[in-house]
């Protein structure tokens, strides 16, 4: 099995996909490679999150994405 | 009764809050709040549609948890929160809070705190289909500034 | 739409607020408050009824004059108030309050402040029926205490 | 014709009646006399109003009700 990297909002649009699958185990590092330009540049944005088996990340630079894994990237929400 | 539900199709807040009334009857009020899908916004152009994305395993959650803390803050005697996901059109409703309460206060107050908490830390995407072309929503400022209110 | 009445058999708010959002299509949110009037107070016998009396000449002129100011106070699209007088029984509705604005807080304000005003400065007087007998409900120093909130 | 004496909410139970006809002219102290002495007592709370042809009077002492008017004796409020 492998992580999948899930682009939620608008995350979707600079992405260009609505999610990916790259190889486990995932950290930090392996995150910024694994996606395009636009979105690492977003990911450093300290108002964009990212949650790990469904838990939100305090410090998203300690991920550690392992086999099955559902990594996802949440930009600011805008809900309501 | 406490009623909080992501709606993939359609929200009936009438019948919610029918429910909420008929099942808290020793409250003094009902307060409501429902936020509709604006069919203009002031120097755009109409909007055609609106979509609301989610992310199942938070957004949930993230409800119940608001829920629970707005009934620790607040007296009351019954809480319905319910969001729409998914598409809708200019004058559907997207989400509906409503609180019973012993006293009105109690209401109006946590369906205010309830909407700041939904609009700024609520795991919610929109965008909006306007002139054929889809634009994200971004936060507003107000919105963040709405929500540092409740802050002690 | 400004819809400001009196009502001396009953109240239905679900079509008063229906017609404020069908006439306010520009509004981003509807908030609403209901007062009811409650099966039981805390420490007291249950309510059998509750009669509402006001003064002809001054009680609806006096609910025109809020609405004006509510106008004026916060950026609204729609405002109802409509106020029971007459005899009323446990769920009934006794007021409803609604407002339609363009960003949300606009509206849930409008209503927090009609209720306060109409709570303490609207000529209302109101009695309980609990246990066979008439009792007349006196101001709670809450009311005037909130109302204080919006004299700058 | 007089002046119509109204009496709302608790004021009617301490009244014994919803209204009563006096003659004109009726002013303040005119008034006081005209109604029994719980009534009187009420109405020298700062908290209770008079109105008089369906204005709330500022200074209720200034009152000077003539032929036909209708002096209402207003209780503190309690609606919603």
């Amino acid at each position: 099995m492998a992580v999948t990297i899930l682009f939620l909002g608008p995350m979707r649009d600079l992405a260009g996909m609505e999610s990916c699958e790259v190889q486990a185990p995932l950290d930090w590092a392996g995150l910024l490679k694994a996606v395009n330009g636009e979105v690492a540049e977003q990911l450093l944005n300290r108002r964009v999150n990212v949650a790990c088996g469904g838990e939100v990340l305090a410090d998203k630079t300690s991920l550690n994405a392992g086999d099955g894994d559902e990594v996802a990237l949440l930009p600011p929400v805008s809900g309501g | 009764m406490f009623d909080i539900r992501l709606l993939p199709s359609s929200l009936d807040s009438h019948s919610a809050t029918d429910r909420l009334a008929a099942e808290s009857p020793d409250a003094g009020g009902i307060a409501t709040f429902i936020g509709k899908v604006r069919a203009s916004e002031s120097d755009l152009a109409a909007v055609e549609a609106l979509e609301l994305s989610h992310y199942e395993p938070l957004t949930l959650l993230g409800m119940n948890d608001l829920g629970y803390i707005a009934r620790e803050r607040f007296d009351l005697m019954g809480l319905v929160i319910l969001h729409r996901t998914g598409r809708l059109f200019p004058g559907d409703p997207i989400v509906c809070v409503a609180a019973a309460s012993r006293h009105r206060r109690d209401a109006i107050q946590a369906v205010d705190f309830c909407m700041d908490h939904l609009k700024s830390a609520a795991w919610f995407w929109k965008r909006e289909l306007r002139g054929g072309e889809w634009h994200w929503i971004e936060p507003r400022e107000q919105d963040n500034d709405d929500l540092a209110r409740w802050c002690e």
